[in-house]
């Protein structure tokens, strides 16, 4: 009634490796029920005892209520928003600013949209194509370089 | 001893039947045996589970944000109370509150992880690329579901990010003005402000976000997972070894002498 | 005599100060640059199996490790300048920064291990490659921190947090040092890489043999890829950099864009075209070389190049006529000349120059990737190179000379600070908010170097 | 399960799919549309305002001191969702939503020849004015003072006023936007000066304000886009 699936791969010898199939099959592979749901629940279990606990040592923050009629609050963005933020720095100007907020993130949305039709080689892994790599590399150093900015401006603002 | 022994071939018949009538009615045996058992690439195990990781912690999102739905008001003047109170007086509202919050954090810097895994791995590699593009239109469906869910709670963080946020939104051409009356509701910040974030926070996003997630798990499922190229070293070892034999042939049929060694790259014409 | 008050006779202390620590970030600086791309080398010469890859990063893993005594040295007599001619100041700034210190020197330790020791051990690992590479890496890696910790100090120099200096973490990220970092990163690589590519070009001249010329000839186009490579990223980085110094200290900014030293900019933006022009020149002339000929490309680049030298002379023009403290014409300081000023023209001259050399540079890499014949490059594109190597020394002693400087506020000899608006050249405590001066239990605030109360502070 | 069976399409079925479809089509887009784009379409195109297009009241004009601004709140009354005028007017008992606004008001600062700071503050003023003013004191007023919205022109953070030795500056502490007293633009990130609320000076020494912004030129009044 229900059909026995073999934990083994098929055995290699009588198949022909090809270009096209290499890729069709990895070479050990494991059942996904017991070990990898096993590693994924460790590493959910992880998470959430991770928030619960922050959850009290530092409750989610509730500062005081909405004024938008304040002249002292120094607003500041979200820690995921730090790059985006400082980035903006980059771009002064009438002109530049609407260039710099909308035009540069949705070009990089699209960009990003496109990646595997950018880089259609065959190889996958990342040392065997050093362009994509290259730029990859590029983006998260400069997120990353941009993140710290933005923490050095706002511990250092002169204001407070 | 006869009792037990009966008891478990009864309890283990009855077990049979209703496996049976079930598989019968639904096919869910068959189906939950393909879900369970499908095999994944071993090696990399434990870098996979960041996708899973993402995946629980969204669902975390839903849970911890329907149960916030109990006490939230999205009002101008009773959100910031109706906080107040999920974080002071509801029983272990601060718990329910900080879980939603902090895997907010790690929602968004696991997602980080998870593409730059998938990204410097080359899982969007043909036959995937469907499923990087579902990933990035997921990507920015949490973004804009955590920027609008950080100005629920009208505080003063909350109020001013928005603003700041909804003004970088008025510089973007042609659609500028549109987008930031469409989210205020009107020309200046009010209480048309507060619900629309909530049904966007709420609702119209989250109802977009699910059905993505589940093409994105169906995607994977299909095509199974590539892991990385580690995963096929043995493959790809055996592949070259038939490509260089091959080449050697070649050299033979050319040249009618037997391969001496490889010709110099470099040879100058 | 009162200690602190050794006064050297003739040329005075700043300028010894002044003249060590130049020499020295010389060194240094081709140091750090030179370990990472022998590295690199290294790791290409394993993965593309051209032995030219090997020699090369041999024969420059072994002129680092020359250099590498005397560039210590200098340091070292650095320091103990400081110590000797500026005792007050320099045991002040231990107080700050003793730890950063203290992982510098370990790191400095670590870096000279390792590299004596990756460069002697270079056949015994032969066999084992990739650990050799990893070795070369983790050098670079270490001169690296050893940078970011100076980094910290001379950041802290200019723009010191106005935070107690227990809060650790303002002290150490402050307003610049995040830019500074990068920008003296990018800049050892564009450093090392132009006198690379120069040494690579005299010795072209001057070969006789046909291997040596091609191998000399590729050296040319590896360094000059390096270094203006990684010139193209300096804009945008200088413009963080000289951002954070204006949100922190606006009289330095003052001092160095509008004020006395404006003219320093100027000379930077001439060393910049002749640099750019002479790279994207050599790039043109290299790719009539290309196996693949691909006209199409070498007419853009032609065009390029056209840009390039539009871009660079937009930038040279001085803002207004008073182009160095004594040499004005047509009334000076008033006459403003068209075209000159910051924003938008040297603002768009700059971009256009990144965008134009980023172009250009994919333009080469694409070349590059199906190769080149080699030694066939002609003697101009030579001294194309040849005259990057002196100007980029020039660029790195112009640009020390003006950070340490933007501390000079109010430009009379004895003037300025030691550390901005806080330690001045007389090594005495200025005002009241400044991190040396420290706010005791019963309200008084007293001054931490000379100990003695300071006035006012509410 | 069965396998498939493809039966052609004629042509009634096609002309059938498509008048259904339209019907449905339109009834679950257009209305649903315009549901949720109604704000956009009553400030684009019937060009009201959430704000009361009246006067409110800031505080009197003895209060801005000579050398530095001074900041009022202003409670303007918001038309928006529940708290529109009609459903307040049947019966229904809600006390009105309001914005406060944060207003800055300041006396004109102008530097005379040799680069001294002289505020335009009228003498009546200083000395305390009586009630009635005379039209050419409130001439003489409306063009000395200030009044300025607290939203930076660059992107929205609360403006704050910083005294230095020399008198001081508006500062805008997200991005470091400097403005002079007079709301006009020295330095930082900020495309354009402090934007200014359309006020009169009425005859009791009061200033009053519209919830718009006279950035002139040829825009004219500019509904402020946030707060």
């Amino acid at each position: 009634m229900y059909a026995p699936a073999t934990g083994k791969a098929k055995p290699v010898e009588q198949e022909v490796i090809t270009e096209e199939n290499v890729f069709e099959r990895p070479d050990e592979t494991i059942a996904f029920f017991p070990k990898q749901v096993l590693y994924d629940l460790f590493v959910s279990t992880l998470l959430l005892l991770a928030c619960s606990a922050l959850s009290y040592v530092s409750p989610a923050p509730l500062t005081e209520p909405a004024d938008t009629a304040t002249v002292t609050y120094v607003p500041r963005p979200e820690w995921f928003f730090f790059f985006y933020e400082q980035m903006l720095m980059f771009f002064p100007g009438y002109a530049l600013i609407s260039f710099g907020a909308v035009i540069v993130p949705t070009v990089f949305v699209l960009l990003l949209f496109a990646v595997p039709w950018l880089d259609r080689g065959p190889r996958a892994s990342s040392t065997r194509r050093p362009f994509a790599t290259v730029i990859g590399l590029l983006v998260v150093v400069v997120v990353l370089l941009n993140m710290l900015m933005a923490v050095s401006r706002i511990i250092n603002f002169p204001g407070q | 001893m006869g009792a037990i022994s009966r008891a478990r071939s009864q309890a283990a018949d009855a077990g049979k039947f209703v496996a049976d009538w079930l598989e019968h009615r639904a096919g869910i045996i068959t189906m939950m045996e393909h879900f369970l058992y499908e095999p994944v690439p071993k090696r990399g195990a434990w870098i996979y589970t960041l996708g899973s990781a993402t995946l629980f912690l969204i669902t975390l999102q839903f849970l911890t944000g329907i149960l916030l739905l109990f006490y939230y008001v999205p009002t101008t003047d009773h959100a910031w109370n109706s906080i107040y109170y999920i974080m002071n007086e509801a029983y272990f509202g601060t718990l329910i509150r900080g879980i939603h919050y902090w895997s907010a954090n790690f929602l968004l810097a696991m997602i980080g992880l998870h593409m730059a895994q998938v990204f410097f791995s080359g899982g969007y590699k043909a036959p995937r690329e469907l499923n990087w593009v579902v990933g990035v239109v997921l990507l920015l469906l949490v973004v804009i579901i955590a920027f609008t869910g950080y100005a629920l709670r009208w505080d003063q963080d909350g109020l001013w990010a928005t603003v700041v946020g909804m003004k970088i939104g008025s510089y973007s051409p042609f659609v500028g003005a549109y987008t930031i009356q469409f989210l205020m509701g009107g020309d200046t910040i009010g209480p048309a402000t507060i619900s629309r974030f909530f049904a966007i926070h709420v609702w119209l996003l989250p109802a977009a976000l699910a059905p993505f997630i589940g093409i994105h798990l169906y995607l994977l499922r299909r095509h199974g997972v590539f892991g990385d190229e580690m995963e096929y070293r043995e493959r790809m070892a055996k592949l070259q070894e038939r490509q260089r034999l091959e080449e050697y042939e070649q050299y033979e049929e050319d040249d009618g002498e037997p391969y001496v060694g490889r010709r110099d790259r470099a040879d100058r014409d | 005599m009162p200690i602190g008050d050794l006064q050297v006779p003739i040329i005075g202390k700043n300028v010894v100060i002044a003249a060590l620590v130049q020499t020295h970030i010389l060194f240094a600086a081709f140091i750090i640059g030179a370990v990472l791309i022998a590295a690199t080398s290294e790791y290409l010469g394993m993965v593309t199996k051209e032995p030219r890859y090997e020699r090369f990063a041999r024969n420059l893993a072994r002129f680092t490790v020359l250099l590498f005594a005397s560039g210590a040295a200098l340091a070292i007599t650095f320091v103990l300048a400081l110590v000797t001619l500026f005792p007050v100041f320099f045991s002040y700034l231990q107080n700050i920064f003793f730890w950063v210190f203290l992982v510098e020197a370990f790191m400095f330790l670590g870096q000279i291990i390792i590299v004596y020791a990756w460069y002697n051990v270079w056949d015994k690992l032969a066999y084992r490659k990739t650990l050799h590479v990893t070795f070369g890496f983790i050098a670079g890696f270490f001169g690296l921190m050893a940078m970011t910790m100076i980094d910290a100090v001379a950041s802290y120099m200019l723009t010191p947090a106005e935070a107690p200096i227990t809060n650790v973490a303002r002290t150490f990220l402050n307003q610049t040092m995040v830019p500074l970092n990068m920008h003296r990163f990018v800049g050892n690589f564009s450093y090392a890489g132009f006198l690379i590519a120069g040494w690579g070009a005299w010795r072209y001249l001057k070969s006789t043999r046909e291997d040596d010329r091609d191998y000399y000839d590729w050296m040319g186009h590896f360094g000059i890829l390096w270094g203006f490579g990684f010139l193209i990223l300096q804009p945008v980085i200088g413009y963080g950099y000289l951002k954070g110094i204006r949100e922190s200290s606006p009289e330095a900014f003052n001092t160095i864009m509008l004020g006395e030293r404006a003219w320093v900019f100027n000379l930077l933006a001439i060393y910049l075209a002749i640099m750019s022009i002479a790279a994207t020149a050599y790039f043109v002339h290299k790719l009539r070389f290309a196996v693949k000929p691909t006209p199409t490309l070498r007419n853009m680049a032609v065009g390029a190049l056209g840009f390039t030298a539009l871009f660079t002379v937009l930038n040279v023009i001085p803002a207004d006529a008073d182009i160095f403290p004594g040499v004005q014409f047509a009334g000076g300081e008033a006459t403003k000349i068209p075209l000159g000023d910051m924003y938008p023209w040297k603002f768009i001259g700059l971009i256009g120059l990144m965008l134009v050399g980023f172009f250009v540079v994919a333009l080469y890499l694409k070349a590059t990737a199906s190769g080149f014949h080699w030694g066939r490059a002609s003697r101009w594109s030579q001294y194309a190179l040849l005259i990057c190597a002196p100007t980029v020394i020039l660029t790195m002693m112009t640009m020390g000379y003006t950070r340490e400087s933007a501390r000079r506020v109010d430009y009379q000899p004895e003037g300025g600070f030691l550390i901005y608006n806080c330690v001045t050249l007389q090594q005495n405590v200025v005002n009241e908010n400044c991190p040396a001066v420290v706010e005791n239990e019963d309200g008084t605030r007293t001054n931490t170097i000379n100990g003695e109360p300071v006035p006012g502070g509410e | 399960m069965a396998e498939l069976q493809k039966d052609p399409m004629t042509r009634g079925d096609f002309l059938g799919f498509g008048v259904l479809g339209t019907i449905v089509g339109a009834l679950l887009t257009i209305p649903p549309a315009a549901f949720i784009l109604g704000p956009v379409i009553d400030v684009n195109v019937r060009g009201e305002s959430d704000v009361p297009d009246e006067w409110f009241r800031v505080g009197p004009i003895s209060e801005v001191p000579a050398k530095e601004p001074k900041v009022f709140v202003v409670d303007f009354p918001v038309n928006q969702v529940y708290s529109e005028e009609q459903v307040i007017e049947e019966g229904v008992e809600t006390e009105r939503e309001t914005v406060p606004n944060a207003v800055w008001t300041s006396w004109k600062e102008e530097a005379d020849e040799n680069g001294e700071a002289v505020h335009r503050i009228p003498e009546f003023v200083e000395s305390g004015a009586q009630s009635p003013l005379t039209q050419e004191q409130i001439k003489e007023v409306e063009r000395n003072l200030n009044v300025l919205s607290s939203s930076c022109a660059h992107l929205g953070c609360p403006v704050r006023w910083i005294v230095k030795e020399d008198g001081g500056e508006f500062l805008c502490p997200c991005h470091g936007g400097i403005y002079n007293i007079n709301g006009d633009y020295v330095g930082g990130p900020p495309p354009r000066g402090m934007y200014r609320f359309t006020f009169e000076v009425r005859e009791d020494a009061n200033i009053y304000i519209k919830h718009e912004f006279d950035i002139g030129g040829e825009k004219g009044p500019q509904q402020p886009y946030v707060i």
